[in-house]
């Protein structure tokens, strides 16, 4: 029974979902699955955190299809901690919009099965399932309000450059299956670090390769593969953009980080994947940022945002090698989760009813109508900009830190840059509620839900507290204070496994040349 | 470990939030008293900071005020303050510029009063937070800290034209902030290469190798943030547009304390950081100072805008001030950190008087005044004062630090120095003009005959500001001597050594060439 | 079996799919789909994949093309609600551009795919043979024992995803929500 | 000597009257009547007579202490190798020009008393004089170099107080900022002047600002390099003591009240850029160039005050114009190394100028503040007091004997010939030629002829005595101070002779010479100096004569626009012209303009603003790209995975 | 014996005509049938790739993406239901073209 321990997390979660399904057939209150939901969430957290500190390495058990580490947990925890901020996003949100569904959790929960799997997992396939499962079930929400076009045709852009996607996904599955016999990721960065392999120079395996990339990088939403992000966050009710902005993205990440953790293993694979994300990193960050600034609708504008924001990510992924970039880039989706949230649950809340207030100009002057969703976007804009005593900024700082270490000064300078041109926009953010004058076409109720303050108050708290980096001290608040702390450990669990690997190889050292040039992931 | 910075830096922050937090946005009286209370206790609890800074020889820092504590251990990132000569009265200077500044504002802010004065309070709290800092990371959290509430005080409570203030004052400030981060991350990785472990304590940076390419980028991005808040030029348009359009009382906190932390932070960091790099670069620097002091001079010449002349005033002697920061002979440094108190009083004072001629007239373009000085005999006294003491009269507060400055700056450009010198004869223009198309002449204006002369209130705001102005004027010395020691620790970092003492004089009075034998070799008398 | 039998069924495959996509109307569009299925169903076989190409004719040409079958039925599609393409042909030329650079690649990349496979006698050696002297490789017991002693995992999580797909119809279905 | 603190108590009486007459006229404001005139009058004049006891005190110690008394009061600013204590030195040099400073500044502000009884802003007007004593001893007493500047700005500040004291005019105001600019141009000067020197003296080891220790070790200065401090120093004192081409102020600072131009514009502020150069005496010994180039100025100034001066027809701006030339030659003179004869000059001019300008108040008092000539004539039967002792003092000016004027101007006259520089000698000569002309002149427009305002006539009459007393005690030293500065025919200098300790002796004599030698220089030097003394008589008398000739005569003088020579002359040579042109307009119509609507708003801001309008037009262009279409955005895609395949597998061959 | 590449070109090609009917089409539902040939196509690869390794792995991949597949298709159906529905009532003609929807942009 103990064997399958590492498992419980996503059983319990599963579990949860089911009974949600049943509670949405059954409980015609829909609140209530929401509550339970959140409850269910909670409990799964809960064991996370437990078994991360009692669980000792990682864990691969039913034939290595299943590997649960440090990392696994990490992202369990982040999880579980979008899921029940989205739900009390979601519930004041659905109520107004009389759209008070039971299958919303359920499917909100079902996703995050999908992504529990896709990081309790070194199997491709494995992963390639939890992917779909989210997506389904993420395809479903974003048309949640079914008779309205906008959120229609997201839903359309979003299925079917999904599944164009998911194909690719899955060809370049197929292709790493014929190079190198296993879709394990464990076993296929043994072939590539053992002695004399040829399988790094094998082209159908560096297709393979690319084609997944191709597949993470829609999700993830980097230039060229993030066409679809904007139209879909635009269509999208509120809480379904804030979950997929956060919990996707991480996703998509997690899964990245895993992918390009193995790749780094080989020197031509290295050079391959470092001269892609490098100029990956340069184009995403400029499109995301360019075009943020000429948006008008507010979730589209944090789109491009969260595009520009995937080009921050991707100099930490590329800093990888180096100590702490690990940890700079699990923090720094913390911390955009974070944030995204709570600017999220303040467009939720403001856009009225069908989101019909969305544009930027429908928040002028709000900041004085409800204080508490002035303050919490103001902070979550600082966030995203980088500003001192948020997130954020650490972050950001962490990220350059690694980056700068690992020789990417000039990705910095890019960055800096970036981050530059992105304060523009994500001021005029906060101009636009604090200065402007109340507009009067503004739809939102004079009251604000308890939901609603909770959501609010709790990011606010947990962006600032998180800045102040006071990491140390004793959480107050659940699954945030932990991560930071935890991350690092994590991330040495993953970065060590094709090391493990190769020390329990048949053959000892590394005899090819090249991979000598190449530095261990972790010191 | 004392806790006294804390208390100086926390409580202003907390009483700030408090204010903002705890009042209704239609109470004015709340925030008002709650803000003037703190900022009065805030001020004479910095009080305290004299008892080390004026004790005589205390050494290079006041290790009695010295708290340091690990915040992100796993990054050598330190809370850590400290105070020395050049931040203990600057600190002061914040203390009571945030006590006048509150007073100042007492009826011209008719809305959002919670919001004003909370965030007059965090701002002070937070430049407090600056000077004490002795870790560049603190540093860094706290100098961005301190553009929130300043941004909120202009955008929220500036004039018409404030949209284009806030974002020109952002876009600026921003750039900088942003250029210091890389400059912070980049002496943070050097001190891991150099020494293995993070750390960004002053005391672990000052003195780092670095590579000496990578390091004159990294000093121009700290120069260039601390430049763009000092103004200087060509980074200074933000200046004029943002004083212009702040409420004069946040103009006034601005001006005084907030554009003179960028020269402190060049004193503090990014000169002493980057010797070697800051001894290439500063002649560089220190001719667009002397740039801006001649360029903005004019600027002031051709304003009609009250408001504007006396911000290009202000843009022309931070000029002065870079000058003597880019400068590396005693007297300029000492006059530099001198002029950042003797300037704040008087620009200060003179915004606090624009102030005043706008909430009387409705107007401060200089063509709506004109013989005012019969009207308001008494403002006309006091602005006359001020005024003066703004073109560098002996005497009075801004002379020491800026005859200090040139004085100093001769030495290693007398070129540039003679260039800032001639704003002695620029900045009386402009300002004497000033003043007499303000406040002499006939009245020939309706408005102008009806107005009032100084009340009270206003009278007792000035009063300590005059008496400011002429004390550190009359008698600066014991303030140029708590600043020396900090000086000389400083120059040592450039491998400066301080001038010899003045010699005693190596052969006695001589007799002139046709002097008469019998009064020769005759000592005068003396007595001390 | 006959190498020209691959030859024909994938002739009839790639046909057959090109059909597909040339057509305008959905319906032959759909009947071209499970002629292409078919076809490859057939080369399955060819690869020693018997269980997969029955559950390519069950499934997959058989249940998903029916459904498929039955929703454009079932919306009762217009002729004015099928997109003009006036510029169809330009546009799948563009289409085949893309493709075909893809294709050339992917041929320039996959021919040098060309180890030797593993032998017949080699999977009847693993796996075992049947009766009739064909091996079990890629029987239904082989496989099943591979899906549910290794893969045990995969197929949990494909049974939530399909009660994903079953609740998400239900949403997206249903009348009024 | 234990009464050396006494030098710091010199200035300290008038700042006190200064600080308490201040706090008196600020907390009086708007209260009627104003406070007691009286009251105000007897505090303004305690202070400089106060002063003046102390200052006699200290004067009569110095003859048994020629090097002076010294008192450090307080530091004022030390850093590292630059110390500048708030320390007074009473020395011969500084002594007879705190006995100038107190002497006429307590008869002025008596006469103020009756002059400006009647004035708005009394307790102002004396806040201010009183504040301009303070600032003047200071200037004179003060040690070291900054210290001097402190007084130098501090007076310059009370004149651009005093000028402006009628404030709600606009031209007076004006003039008032003239002034001040046009000495802040000297100042730069000055300040340059002191950091060169400072540093240079430093690189040799010796840091000081102090006048003592700097004329110790003068010598160590090069004699280029001298040159150059010395010029720059000079600077200071042509706008201080207007000379040419920083003379232009000093006309128009005769919209300050009359006693103020008495006190400040010719007895003592403007003095004090003769006092500066005979302080600096040791620098400039080292640079004979530099002295040259004060002589040239100095003359020059002189003759073009004068032909000014001959074209006015404001009484004030007549004084104010021989003040100017007045201060020529005593730069002439402190130039050829004759500081004594300089400061001789300046020791009698102050009594004979303050007696001219009081005497002017007199008259504009009597006249009811008219200051044109054209409307005087005849007042010596209304002011046979003033137009007496005006009289004493145009003689002494004009440089007859046995008056004061006589003397200086002689010594003067003759240290030009003296060093060779015989033109300057002539120049010196017309000018006092020149100069008896415009004094009489004046003289003779002002009290004889005809009444040319019969209205303002009638009403003319002598002031108070407490207006008259002042003028009869400054005639009286008029007539008298010229003695101590005899030439060496009629027994020698007693002033120059006091003065050696502190600026050196100008040897007549060379040095080398002894027994018979010695003795027919002497005969030879006296029988020059007679010579010379004949001459400037003589220019002195045809001055006289000529003004008899062309104005004491007429029973009308012909007033209006002079033409050709005359013309450039009364337009004051069009230095106020050219310098509008050439300087004040420019700067705010040329570089002020541009820099407020050329350069911030279009070239800085251009690029502030620019970069975020372009970065904003570009977004707003690029947006355009997102179509909306999903085929679009799957061919991006592809295109994008294209690019990547084919770059990889191009790049790396497999 | 015929050689493994020779499946996998004919799996690549498949994708590739997927591809282009992806891009090349309006009509939703070819668009959907698209990328159900692109999904055999992969799974065509899988089987050549599993034959020629003597792995079952393969067999079980194919499996597994004839589920996802089902359930895709389920979900898409739905979707392009629902669309077809709401969007139809409004738009007079071309409900079924996949331009009609880009009311989303810039």
């Amino acid at each position: 029974m103990l064997t399958y321990a590492p498992l419980f997390p996503v059983i319990l979660l599963t579990l949860v979902a089911l009974v949600a399904m049943l509670m949405s057939a059954l409980v015609r209150d829909a609140s209530r699955t929401g509550v339970f939901s959140a409850v269910g969430l909670l409990f799964v957290m809960a064991l996370s955190l437990q078994q991360w500190g009692t669980q000792q390495g990682p864990a691969n058990i039913l034939g290595n299809a299943v590997t649960v580490d440090g990392y696994s947990y990490f992202f369990y925890v982040l999880f579980c901690l979008i899921g029940i901020v989205t739900v009390f996003i979601a519930m004041p949100h659905l109520e107004r919009e009389q759209a008070q569904r039971g299958e919303f959790y359920t499917l909100m929960l079902f996703s995050l099965v999908g992504m529990f799997v896709m990081v309790s997992s070194d199997d491709l396939m494995t992963l390639f399932l939890g992917f779909e499962t989210m997506s389904l079930a993420i395809y479903v929400l974003v048309g949640w309000r079914r008779h309205q076009l906008r959120s229609n045709e997201g839903v359309l852009k979003y299925f079917f450059l999904g599944s164009l996607a998911a194909a690719i996904f899955l060809y370049g599955i197929a292709l790493i299956y014929g190079s190198a016999g296993t879709v394990n990721l464990q076993s296929v960065a043994a072939l590539l670090t053992a002695p004399g392999s040829a399988l790094g120079v094998n082209g159908v395996f560096t297709v393979g390769v690319l084609l997944v990339l191709v597949g993470v990088g829609f999700k993830i939403a980097a230039v060229p593969f993030h066409m679809w992000t904007p139209d879909v966050y635009e269509g999208a009710p509120a809480p379904v953009t804030a979950f997929m902005a956060t919990a996707v993205k991480a996703a998509g990440f997690a899964l990245g980080i895993r992918l390009i953790a193995f790749l780094f293993e080989h020197q031509q694979l290295h050079d391959i994947a470092h001269i892609i994300l490098f100029y990956g990193a340069i184009l995403t960050m400029f499109v995301g940022n360019f075009f943020a600034l000429a948006q008008k609708n507010f979730k589209r504008m944090l789109a491009y945002s969260g595009i520009a924001h995937t080009g921050y990510l991707l100099v930490g992924m590329l800093a990888l090698p180096e100590a702490g970039a690990g940890t700079a880039v699990l923090y720094y989706l913390v911390a955009y989760a974070l944030t995204n949230l709570g600017a999220l649950a303040v467009a939720a809340f403001i856009s009225g009813r069908e989101e019909k207030f969305d544009n930027l100009e429908d928040f002028s002057g709000m900041a004085w109508r409800y204080p508490l969703a002035g303050i919490c976007m103001a902070v979550c804009m600082f966030s995203l900009i980088g500003f001192p005593l948020t997130a954020g900024f650490f972050g950001k700082y962490m990220l350059f830190a690694a980056a700068f270490k690992a020789n990417l000064a000039p990705l910095v300078v890019i960055a800096i840059v970036n981050s530059i041109l992105s304060v523009y926009y994500y001021l005029r953010v906060v101009v636009v509620m604090f200065v402007e004058p109340v507009a009067e076409n503004a739809a939102a109720p004079e009251t604000m839900p308890l939901a609603t303050k909770a959501v609010l108050a709790y990011t606010v708290a947990a962006v600032v507290w998180s800045g102040v980096g006071t990491f140390n001290v004793t959480p107050f608040f659940p699954g945030l204070v932990p991560l930071r702390a935890k991350a690092e450990a994590s991330m040495k669990a993953l970065t060590a496994i094709p090391q493990a690997r190769v020390s329990t190889g048949t053959v000892e050292g590394k005899s090819s040349a090249p991979l000598q040039a190449n530095a261990p992931l972790i010191h | 470990m004392s806790f006294f910075l804390t208390l100086l830096i926390a409580f202003p922050l907390l009483a700030g939030l408090a204010v903002m937090v705890f009042s209704s946005p239609d109470d004015g009286d709340f925030p008002r008293w709650g803000a003037l209370v703190a900022a009065v206790v805030n001020t004479c609890a910095s009080l305290g900071l004299l008892s080390g800074a004026l004790a005589g020889e205390h050494g290079w820092l006041l290790r009695s005020f010295e708290e340091k504590r690990a915040w992100v251990e796993a990054f050598g990132i330190h809370y850590w303050l400290r105070v020395d000569g050049f931040s203990t009265f600057l600190i002061l200077l914040t203390t009571v510029a945030t006590s006048v500044a509150v007073a100042a504002s007492w009826n011209s802010v008719k809305s959002r009063a919670h919001i004003y004065f909370g965030s007059i309070l965090v701002l002070s709290g937070a430049m407090i937070g600056v000077l004490a800092s002795a870790d560049l990371f603190l540093f860094y959290v706290f100098w961005e800290i301190m553009l929130l509430p300043a941004l909120f005080l202009l955008g929220i409570f500036g004039g018409s034209l404030r949209r284009d203030a806030l974002y020109k004052f952002v876009i600026y400030t921003m750039v900088g902030s942003l250029l210091m981060l890389v400059g912070v991350v980049f002496l943070g990785a050097q001190h891991l290469a150099a020494r293995g472990t993070w750390d960004f304590g002053f005391d672990a940076l000052y003195g780092l190798p670095l590579s000496p390419g990578a390091a004159s980028w990294a000093f121009l991005a700290f120069v260039a943030a601390f430049a763009i808040k000092a103004a200087l030029f060509p980074f200074h348009t933000w200046l004029p547009t943002a004083y212009s359009q702040a409420p004069m009382p946040v103009t006034f906190l601005l001006s005084a304390v907030m554009a003179k932390l960028g020269v402190y932070g060049l004193l503090r960091i990014a000169m002493p950081m980057f010797p070697d790099a800051a001894q290439t670069a500063a002649p560089y620097l220190a001719a667009l100072a002397v740039a801006g002091v001649i360029y903005a001079a004019f600027a002031a010449l051709a304003q009609d805008d009250a408001k504007l002349l006396v911000a290009y005033a202000s843009v022309s002697h931070l000029g002065v001030i870079l000058l003597g920061a880019f400068s590396f002979s005693q007297q300029a440094v000492v006059g530099t950190v001198f002029h950042l108190i003797g300037h704040a009083v008087t620009t200060g004072a003179l915004f606090l008087l624009v102030g005043f001629m706008a909430e009387r007239r409705g107007s401060t373009l200089i063509s709506d005044w004109g013989g005012a000085a019969r009207v308001m005999p008494v403002f006309a006294t006091f602005f006359m004062l001020m005024m003066l003491a703004a073109v560098g009269l002996p005497g009075l507060s801004a002379f020491v630090g800026e005859f200090l400055i040139l004085f100093g700056a001769f030495r290693d450009y007398a070129v540039l120095a003679a260039l800032a010198a001639t704003s002695i004869i620029l900045g009386a223009a402009y300002m004497l003009w000033w003043y007499q198309r303000t406040m002499f002449g006939a009245v020939t204006q309706p408005e102008v005959a009806r107005l009032k002369d100084l009340t009270l209130r206003e009278g007792a705001l000035l009063l300590p500001i005059m008496l400011a102005v002429i004390g550190l004027g009359v008698y600066p010395q014991p303030v140029v001597s708590a600043i020396t020691p900090a000086s000389v620790q400083y120059l040592a970092r450039f491998g400066v050594e301080p001038d010899k003492s003045p010699t005693a004089s190596p052969k006695n009075l001589e007799p002139l060439r046709h002097q008469s034998r019998e009064h020769a070799h005759q000592e005068p008398v003396t007595s001390h | 079996m006959h190498p020209a039998f691959f030859y024909l069924l994938s002739f009839v495959a790639i046909a057959a799919a090109l059909a597909m996509v040339t057509q305008r109307h959905p319906l032959p569009a759909a009947f071209a789909l499970v002629l292409s299925f078919l076809g490859l169903a057939g080369v399955y076989a060819l690869l020693v994949a018997p269980l997969m190409a029955i559950l390519q004719i069950l499934v997959y040409a058989g249940a998903i093309m029916a459904l498929v079958v039955f929703v454009i039925m079932l919306l009762n599609v217009r002729d004015e609600d099928l997109p003009r393409e006036p510029g169809m042909p330009w546009q799948l030329g563009a289409g085949f551009a893309v493709g075909g650079v893809f294709f050339a690649m992917m041929v320039d990349v996959l021919s040098k795919y060309n180890s030797s496979p593993v032998t017949v006698s080699e999977l009847s050696r693993a796996y075992g043979t049947s009766a009739t002297g064909e091996p079990l490789f890629g029987g239904i017991a082989t496989v099943g024992q591979v899906l549910f002693l290794k893969y045990t995992f995969p197929f949990e999580v494909i049974s939530v995803l399909l009660t994903v797909a079953v609740v998400g119809v239900v949403v997206l279905a249903k009348r009024r929500i | 000597m234990t009464s050396s603190y006494l030098v710091s108590l010199v200035p300290l009486f008038p700042l006190l009257g200064a600080i308490l007459l201040g706090l008196i006229a600020l907390f009086s404001v708007g209260s009627g009547e104003g406070p007691n005139r009286r009251l105000v009058g007897l505090i303004a004049c305690l202070g400089p007579i106060l002063s003046l006891v102390v200052a006699t005190r200290l004067f009569l110690g110095l003859y048994d202490h020629p090097q002076g008394y010294v008192h450090t009061a307080f530091t004022w600013f030390s850093v590292g190798s630059l110390h500048v204590p708030a320390e007074f030195w009473a020395d011969r040099l500084s002594g007879v020009m705190i006995m100038v400073v107190t002497f006429v500044g307590s008869l002025i502000h008596i006469y103020s008393v009756g002059y400006m009884g009647h004035e708005r802003g009394f307790t102002r007007f004396f806040a201010y004089l009183n504040l301009f004593t303070f600032s003047m001893l200071v200037l004179v007493l003060g040690k070291n170099v900054p210290l001097m500047f402190l007084g130098w700005e501090g007076v310059g500040a009370c004149s651009y107080l005093l000028i402006g004291y009628y404030f709600t005019e606009s031209e007076k105001a004006l003039a008032a900022n003239k002034a001040f600019i046009v000495n802040r141009v000297g100042d730069f000067g000055f300040l340059l002047g002191l950091f060169t020197l400072f540093w240079y003296l430093g690189s040799k080891g010796v840091w000081t600002v102090d006048f003592a220790t700097i004329r110790a070790h003068a010598d160590l200065i090069t004699p280029a390099m001298a040159g150059v401090i010395g010029m720059l120093l000079f600077v200071g004192a042509m706008g201080k003591s207007a000379q040419i081409p920083l003379h232009t102020w000093l006309a128009d600072a005769m919209a300050g009240p009359t006693p103020v131009s008495a006190l400040i514009h010719a007895a003592t502020m403007v003095t004090a850029g003769v006092y500066m150069v005979a302080r600096m005496a040791a620098v400039y010994g080292v640079a004979p160039a530099a002295g040259h180039f004060i002589a040239i100025v100095g003359m020059c100034t002189a003759i073009l005050a004068a032909t000014i001066a001959i074209t006015q027809h404001n009484i004030k701006k007549v004084l104010a114009y021989s003040t100017v030339s007045q201060l020529g030659y005593m730069f002439a003179a402190v130039g050829a190394g004759a500081y004594a004869a300089g400061v001789f000059h300046l020791f009698t001019h102050a009594f004979f100028k303050a007696l001219l300008f009081l005497g002017a108040g007199a008259v504009i008092h009597a006249m009811h503040h008219e200051e044109e000539m054209d409307r005087y004539g005849g007042l010596i039967r209304k002011l046979p007091f003033t137009g007496g002792v005006m009289l004493i003092a145009c003689v002494a000016i004009a440089g007859l004997p046995p008056l004061a004027g006589f003397f200086s101007k002689d010594a003067i006259l003759f240290a030009q010939w003296e060093s060779g520089w015989y033109w300057l000698y002539a120049v010196g000569l017309f000018t006092s030629f020149l100069t008896a002309f415009y004094m009489f002149r004046m003289w003779f427009l002002t009290f004889t002829g005809r009444p040319r305002d019969a209205q303002l006539f009638s009403h003319a009459h002598e002031g108070p005595a407490v207006m008259n007393g002042p003028l009869l005690v400054l005639a009286a030293g008029t007539v008298t101070v010229g003695f101590l500065g005899l030439p060496e025919a009629l027994g020698g200098s007693a002033f120059a002779h006091w003065l050696a300790p502190a600026v050196g002796e100008h040897a007549h004599l060379p040095a080398d010479l002894s027994g018979g030698a010695l003795a027919a220089a002497k005969v030879a030097l006296h029988r020059s100096e007679w010579l010379f003394a004949s001459f400037a008589v003589v220019a002195g008398g045809l001055g006289i004569l000529f003004a008899w000739l062309k104005h004491g005569t007429h029973v009308l003088p012909v007033f209006g626009q002079a033409s050709g020579l005359f013309g450039v002359f009364q337009n004051k040579w069009y230095f106020d012209h050219v310098y509008d042109a050439l300087f004040v307009k420019p700067s705010i119509h040329l570089l002020g303009w541009g820099t407020r609507h050329v350069v911030d708003p279009f070239i800085i801001d251009g690029v502030v603003r620019g970069v975020p309008r372009l970065y904003g037009a570009f977004a707003d262009t690029i947006r355009l790209l997102q179509t909306g279409a999903v085929r679009v955005y799957a061919y991006v895609l592809l295109v994008g995975m294209l690019a990547l395949l084919s770059f990889v597998l191009t790049k790396w061959s497999f | 014996m015929i050689p493994t590449h020779h499946f996998l070109i004919v799996s690549a090609a498949l994708f590739s005509i997927g591809l282009a009917g992806f891009i090349g089409r309006r009509n939703l539902f070819i668009i959907f049938m698209s990328v159900e040939l692109m999904l055999n196509g992969v799974n065509l690869s899988f089987l050549a790739f599993a034959r020629h390794l003597g792995d079952l792995g393969g067999h079980v991949f194919t499996f597994l993406v004839i589920a996802l597949a089902a359930a895709e298709a389920a979900i898409g159906l739905a979707i392009v239901i629902l669309i077809f529905k709401n969007a139809g009532a409004a738009a007079q003609s071309d409900a079924l073209s996949v331009d009609q929807y880009q009311a989303l942009k810039h």
